[in-house]
């Protein structure tokens, strides 16, 4: 195993289940490379994404939270991300407004036609979090323990 | 590391310019208006900087026939924008001591009275450091 | 209205025509060229590398002049119009020039690319109009039969430059009629004339510059109009007076009737 | 407030409605409570004035269960939360007989006590129908003052308006008392920098001693049962039991209320450790007005919500790192 | 507590290789949950699937969670395998360690970890699945085919033929498609006309298909097996049923200016027209932007010469609705817009022509009557210059970036036919690859070459240069000899790249079918289900899926047919089970959910509950399982989590994010 302490940041990706996920599985089938952190949930639509998840996945220590749905106009579902863009409009806004930094949570647009730009995106995702390195604010906001 | 493939490295640097992404079509060459006087032609500044072939590319004619009149950046299909690789070519010369083509005491000869500043400034760029 | 002026070297000495006409059309058409203080000479080619930061800073000079004026900035010579139009651009997309030129340059706020940058003929069309300018008409150049030579630098590249369909353009042709002259379309039009190769190679320049010609008058056409002082130099330097080359500030000079006018 | 309890009585007594739902004299001279009043004997308990801030529309959800009409007594703003409960089918509009009352302000005696006046025993100055621009007050150390407008509820400098949504008869004049930007402390903290602005709420959500007053008396929150109380979000592997909830509670309780809260500022009023929860709420509605358009919850009943609709042209998420 | 057993799959060593298998198998044994766990070579085969069915019953297995690839492609073998081996197929959870680990992990520490975490996620999922059941839903036995052309004619035939009902809905006034328009076909030389008229003529006969021309889709909704479409029938003006096809209207109409749309503007048509000789129905349209009488009032002629007084000024558009149980979509493409390659000198001269239009011009019922002559000048030319590649394979922002397919073959056949016919003529070919994958297609390729004496130069064009004479300079690259050529040619024909027709955006979100890039549809795998899109019941016929040639599309159309078919011959449907569901002693009734449902699938009812003792009337959401798609937009909405998806329930994923932390 490893012995070098470079920060491996925990990485949690929603993906639909008909755009994004099948972007992952071209991504793979075409052997683009991305870090390995990142971890893929499949969900029927970005919609079907509840705030609660991410803040959960926050809290037990994620460092990075994505969310990737079928290009807006495109949903498998016709307006499923339309509504999850404005969820998570307002989550982001409030997660920066409380004074967590901005970038840890993201939300991209990827067709299942689209592996190159599944990798691209979860390459600059990852390097933009290991910029940010740990998360640590949202672990506890209230900072009881 | 060669020198010819750091050469073709830092051509890749300043230009900016991914010569991998070339279909060979030859529209550049198609295109250039400076074509004939050239020994090393427009789609072959982009197989010698892949072939990392740079010796022969910064001894061509070629740099110095350039027009930078980017008409194979504007026509090429695949966004390869070889006139960037011939300006870097050219760079690496003239970044070199004693790598400028136009030497000062060959300017007076080449005026006359018509001829605009612009054209001394212009060619000053793009011959000397 | 009132722009930001960046005559350029070649404009104060051999190609003051160029500068003259267009100052006198100005204020016949209604606005004013407010020559920038200071200004410095655009290096005549814009840098390709793109690790060039200090040939680029003059132009960003003039342009964050423009900028705390917040005026558009004009320029007249295609070179320099092409210089400063693409800096702009770097300095508005490009990270790192703009990071780099900035720390260089430690103005009070930093240029980020805000000026509009237009060519003259850009605001002919733009600001004030064909149609408006043919109003303005006092003296139609009606009959003549005039070829426009657009050469590289005003159209490409065309994703920068933004100026006109570089392989078709019509900016030049439109001015020619809301002049009242016929415009004569020929292909070699934005073909280049050469450029500075012509300071050490004089035979290549001319060959290209006979190929210009000889399509222009082959299409029926009288004159040739230019907005580059270079391009005048290489084509005067090739054709034998059958095909005269005038800059389009002189003619629009003479449409407006402001040509004789003296400077006052 | 004569003229309030006249009416009621009468309405009592005719037989329009079954019960009257509105404020009664407290233990102490500034702690009015909500309560029902079934006859017109009770209606000696009934009180209206400036202590009065409690909403009561979020009462008409168990009052729309009971047989005949309430009587309800309504301020402006509490309006807003009626509609919006209207338009959630939470409360019957056929059950509820409202009486806009009218609104000079509503006080906080935190706000008085602030000022370093203790052991009070009356004010004058705070009735419904005689508020004054200076409060009396009777302590145990003597005759104090307070500027009416010092002692006022924070959401009473943001008022909305007094003109009543929804109502059936209106009694009561209203004193318009917006003096404050509404979205100011909401810029403020915007201006700060991430570690200023996580040290602001760091500090003052570890004050929260999660007691659900806030939960309570929000007439958004009017969930049969709370998520935080039912086991959907819970899982088999979860250690700590309420860890997640404890930690988060506040804002996924502004998120569940996002484009449904009327700014109302009753959480805000109840929280025992005076923590601005209205600050949450506030941050969404100004998104929501800046982001889709000015709405406000409950102006109208049956309005889609914001996280109900969207436009094909919204703002990306990534909006947020583009602004301040 | 579940009993789970967990199958991780080598994959050959498409896993193997950066996953260590073995120690996935030793790692996960230990998860809560989980009695047994193994590893195996191949688990989709037979002897995988049958270790499956021997560890349910050995270990009396509850749950199951395959490591292996996509569950996009093997989600539904296991499920089926786990259904044999008596469960239901819902207790089956696949860990994607193949797509999303094992082929994009080099590192095979990196790739394990990443394994067993994955594993651990789908078996903190598993561990909180139900049995799930999917309802059955009903199969309206109709289909309907978007798109007259050569794809969808044929679809709708192979569907008739098996016996069910199918309607063509196509935008222009005829059936037949950029396929009437073509003057041969390769690699036989075929006259188009003759194999596809047929065919048009079958369509129309057809018992079973029914066609709606100058009709557009406006609306569709529902499923598969139960979509109802609205159809706007455009007004024609003509009554179809009187029209006899006489064609007088067409020959009196004075307004004869407008551009032949079937002629790609080469030549002019009336404003009451039929755009081709053999369209069919037969029956004119009246162009109205053109039609005198439409635009000033008078005129009316057409009306007057019609014997059969079929001319009908005061028709409207009409709305038919229809119901259908799948829909295919055939609407084929179109050649791109040439204004960003003005070094062509398309706009500039008309000497420049597309591919598609000089298959209008040697066509003797085009603009030349078949004869090979300059538009200009309706001089013979002597010199033509085919330039390849005009649009195609530019990853610029002007053109495609994909190749367009046909171009080589019909521009090898179009030099062939002329060199044919006028064996004066020169030919050149600019090319930058010749591409002829297809059974006879370089042999046809070379007969141009060799026979026919064709010139083909390996190079891009840079400019066409008109001449003062008339003439066009073509001024192109000879890579192989290393030359820049001026070639003077009297005319120059552009293979244009080919686009997916205009209309197939608003169609595809019609369909909530995926779109590429390109604009494009999207298959549902790109190798196995090529004629499916991922939306259930849709299906996809001819170019619009992706560049291809005649016999391609015609393949493409049968392959939609018989699944088309397939569906069809269904009595009932199996519903997807993973839809909402409402908890009623914690719905509100606030109607948040019904609100952002695209299906219209909940409702509100008022229910009599018990909570705990408290027996009350309550307004309740209920979902209706056969409407409900499972995308969960009202579970987020839901402020009191009443509202839940099965199969994705809060729990399961915030069980997979647990498990993803920890």
């Amino acid at each position: 195993m490893s012995v070098n302490n470079e920060f491996k940041p925990k990485i949690v990706a929603f993906c639909c289940n008909w755009c994004s996920y099948a972007g992952a599985d071209l991504a793979g089938s075409s052997r683009l490379a991305y870090p390995a952190d990142v971890k893929i949930i499949r969900v029927p639509c970005s919609c079907r994404v509840n705030p609660m998840f991410i803040l959960r996945a926050f809290e037990k220590g994620a460092d990075g939270v994505i969310i990737c749905g079928c290009h807006p106009g495109d949903c498998h579902y016709s307006t499923g991300n339309y509504y999850a863009r404005r969820r998570m409009t307002l989550l982001f806004s409030m997660l920066d407004y409380i004074g967590v930094e901005k970038g840890r949570a993201r939300v991209e647009w990827v067709s299942a036609a689209e592996g190159v730009k599944f990798a691209d995106t979860m390459n600059s995702f990852v390097s933009k979090i290991k910029d940010l390195g740990e998360n640590v604010r949202l672990g506890d906001i209230r900072c009881k323990n | 590391m060669t020198t010819e493939k750091k050469q073709a490295e830092l051509i890749r640097e300043i230009s900016g310019v991914e010569p991998l992404k070339c279909m060979k079509c030859g529209k550049c060459s198609a295109t250039c208006p400076a074509y004939n006087e050239m020994d090393i032609k427009p789609h072959q500044f982009v197989s010698y900087v892949a072939n990392e072939n740079i010796e022969a590319l910064v001894n061509s004619k070629s740099l110095w026939k350039c027009l930078s009149c980017f008409a194979c950046i504007e026509r090429c299909p695949r966004n390869v924008q070889p006139g960037k690789l011939i300006d870097a070519a050219r760079q690496i010369v003239l970044r070199q001591k004693g790598g400028d083509y136009l030497k000062d005491e060959e300017i007076p000869e080449l005026l006359d009275e018509e001829l605009p500043q612009q054209l001394l400034v212009s060619a000053y760029r793009r011959y000397k450091r | 209205m009132k722009y930001s002026y960046y005559p350029g070297c070649t404009l104060k000495n051999k190609a003051k025509d160029l500068d003259v006409y267009a100052r006198r059309s100005a204020k016949a058409l209604g606005f004013e060229l407010e020559e920038i203080e200071n200004w410095q000479c655009c290096g005549g080619v814009y840098p390709l590398g793109s690790d060039e930061i200090a040939t680029k800073l003059s132009s960003v000079r003039a342009l964050n002049d423009a900028k705390e004026k917040g005026q558009a900035l004009v320029t007249l010579c295609s070179a320099c119009h092409h210089v400063i139009k693409r800096v702009n651009d770097d300095m508005k997309n490009c990270d790192d020039v703009r990071e780099r030129a900035n720390n260089y340059l430690k103005l009070d706020a930093p240029y980020k690319g805000e000026t509009e940058v237009l060519h003259f003929l850009e605001v002919l069309r733009d600001k004030i109009g064909f149609d408006e300018l043919k109003k303005r008409v006092v003296n139609p150049l009606t009959g003549k039969k005039i070829g426009a030579y657009y050469g590289c630098l005003l159209l490409r590249p065309s994703g920068v430059m933004a100026f006109d369909n570089a392989e078709n353009p019509s900016i030049i042709e439109d001015f020619i009629r809301a002049i009242g002259a016929t415009p004569v379309i020929y292909p070699y039009r934005n073909e280049c004339c050469g450029g500075y190769i012509s300071l050490k190679e004089k035979d290549m320049a001319k060959s290209m510059c006979e190929k210009i010609c000889e399509s222009a008058s082959g299409f029926g056409a009288q004159m040739l109009i230019t907005a580059c002082p270079l391009c005048m130099y290489n084509l005067n330097k090739s054709t034998d007076n059958n095909l005269p080359v005038y800059y389009f500030t002189e003619l629009l000079a003479e449409a407006l009737g402001v040509k004789e006018e003296s400077e006052a | 407030m004569q003229e309030l309890i006249t009416r009621a009585k009468e309405l009592l007594e005719n037989g329009t409605v079954a019960r009257v739902l509105g404020w009664k004299i407290g233990d102490l001279p500034y702690n009015p409570e909500p309560a029902f009043f079934e006859t017109a004997e009770s209606l000696d308990k009934f009180v209206y004035n400036g202590f009065c801030g409690a909403n009561l529309s979020k009462y008409m959800i168990e009052a729309s269960k009971l047989e005949g009409k309430t009587l309800v007594c309504l301020k402006p703003c509490d309006t807003y939360s009626f509609n919006q409960l209207l338009t959630e089918h939470r409360v019957d509009r056929d059950k509820a007989y409202i009486i806009g009352v009218g609104c000079k302000g509503k006080l906080d005696v935190e706000k008085i006590k602030k000022t370093g006046i203790k052991g009070i025993v009356s004010i004058s100055g705070a009735e419904a129908d005689s508020a004054c621009d200076t409060l009396e007050i009777d302590t145990l150390y003597g005759k104090k003052s307070c500027a009416y407008g010092d002692a006022m509820l924070e959401r009473c400098h943001v008022c909305k308006g007094k003109e009543h949504k929804i109502y059936d008869e209106l009694i009561g004049e209203s004193r318009d008392t917006a003096d404050k930007e509404r979205f100011a402390e909401v810029e403020m903290i915007e201006a700060m920098s991430p570690e200023e602005k996580f040290a602001f709420f760091q500090k003052e959500l570890s004050k929260c001693i999660r007691c659900n007053a806030c939960r309570n008396v929000c007439p958004a929150c009017s969930c049969r049962k709370c998520v935080f109380d039912s086991n959907k979000f819970d899982s088999a592997q979860k250690a700590n039991v309420d860890s997640f909830e404890e930690k988060m509670f506040h804002i996924i309780r502004a998120f569940h209320v996002a484009g449904r809260c009327t700014d109302c500022g009753e959480c805000s009023r109840v929280c025992p450790q005076g923590i601005p929860l209205h600050l949450f709420n506030r941050k969404f509605i100004k998104d929501i007005d800046e982001l889709y358009g000015d709405y406000t919850a409950g102006a109208e009943a049956g309005s889609l919500a914001p996280l109900t609709d969207f436009k094909m042209d919204d703002a990306e998420p990534s909006i947020v790192n583009e602004r301040g | 507590m579940q009993r789970i057993g967990v199958f991780v799959c080598h994959c050959g060593s498409n896993i193997a290789a950066t996953v260590d298998v073995k120690k996935v198998v030793e790692v996960i044994r230990s998860e809560p949950g989980v009695v047994h766990a193994e590893d195996y070579q191949y688990m989709c085969s037979e002897a995988g699937q049958e270790r499956i069915a021997i560890a349910v019953k050995e270990h009396k297995l509850t749950g199951i969670v395959v490591c292996s690839c996509s569950p996009r492609m093997h989600e539904t073998t296991f499920r089926k395998a786990a259904e044999r081996a008596g469960l239901n197929p819902y207790m089956v959870e696949i860990a994607n360690i193949r797509e999303h680990c094992s082929w994009i992990h080099k590192d095979i520490n990196e790739g394990t970890e990443k394994a067993v975490i994955l594993a651990r996620a789908a078996v903190a999922k598993v561990n909180l699945n139900t049995p799930l059941y999917p309802g059955e839903s009903r199969v309206t036995k109709r289909a309907l085919v978007i798109g007259g052309g050569i794809a969808g004619i044929q679809t709708a035939l192979d569907i008739a033929d098996a016996g069910y009902e199918v309607d063509i809905v196509e935008k222009t006034p005829s059936i037949g498609g950029i396929m009437s328009q073509l003057d041969k076909t390769f690699p036989t030389l075929d006259c188009s006309a003759c194999i596809l008229t047929p065919k048009m003529v079958d369509a129309a006969a057809h018992e079973k298909i029914k066609l709606y021309t100058y009709s557009e889709v406006e609306k569709v909704s529902g499923f598969v097996g139960d979509f109802t479409v609205d159809i706007r029938k455009k007004a024609r003006y003509v009554d179809a049923d009187k029209c006899t096809g006489c064609g007088l209207c067409q020959e009196k109409c004075p307004s004869k200016k407008t551009p032949s749309e079937f002629n790609r503007g080469l030549g002019n048509r009336s404003a009451i027209y039929t755009p081709f000789a053999q369209a069919i129905p037969n029956v004119p349209v009246i162009d109205t932007d053109a039609c005198i009488k439409f635009k000033t009032g008078k005129c009316g002629l057409c009306q007057k010469v019609c014997a059969a007084g079929a001319i009908d000024y005061t028709q409207k558009d009409e709305i038919v609705t229809e119901k259908y149980g799948a829909i295919v979509v055939a609407t084929g493409f179109d050649t791109i817009k040439l204004d960003n390659y003005d070094e062509y000198a398309y706009n500039q001269s008309k000497d420049v022509i597309t591919s598609l239009e000089l298959e209008r011009v040697m066509n003797a019922a085009g603009p030349t009557h078949g004869h090979l002559e300059r538009l200009s000048d309706g001089k013979a030319p002597k010199e033509i210059v085919f330039i390849q590649c005009v649009g195609s394979r530019c990853s610029d922002d002007r053109g495609k970036p994909y190749c367009s397919k046909i171009c080589c073959m019909y521009t090898a056949k179009h030099a062939m036919l002329i060199r044919d016919k006028y064996p004066d003529v020169n030919v050149t070919v600019f090319y930058i690859d010749v591409r002829t994958p297809g059974k006879n297609f370089d042999e046809f390729y070379r007969r141009a070459v060799e026979q026919y004496g064709v010139n083909y130069v390996k190079g891009q064009v840079g400019k066409v240069i008109p001449q003062p004479n008339g003439k066009l300079l073509v001024q192109g690259s000879d890579l192989l000899d290393n030359k820049q050529i001026l070639k003077e040619a009297d005319m120059v024909v552009l293979a244009t790249a080919i686009e997916p027709n205009k209309d197939v955006r608003k169609i595809a979100t019609m369909l909530t079918a995926s779109i590429d890039t390109n604009n494009f549809l999207t298959e549902a795998h790109a190798k196995l289900r090529p004629v499916e899109s991922p939306t259930a019941g849709i299906f996809l016929s001819g170019v619009c899926q992706g560049p291809k040639d005649i016999p391609e599309t015609v393949s493409q159309a049968g392959a939609a047919a018989i699944k088309v078919v397939g569906l069809l011959a269904k009595d009932k449907l199996m519903t997807n089970p993973c839809t909402a569901h409402a908890d009623e002693l914690l719905c509100n009734g606030c109607s948040t959910c019904a609100n952002v449902c695209p299906y219209g699938a909940i409702s509100y009812e008022d229910k009599q509950v018990n909570d705990h003792g408290i027996r009350e009337t309550r307004r309740i959401a209920v979902v209706n399982n056969a409407l409900c798609q499972g995308c969960g937009a009202c579970t987020v909405a839901c402020p009191s989590g009443a509202m839940d998806l099965q199969g994705f329930s809060n729990r399961q994923i915030l069980a997979e994010v647990d498990a993803i932390c920890r």
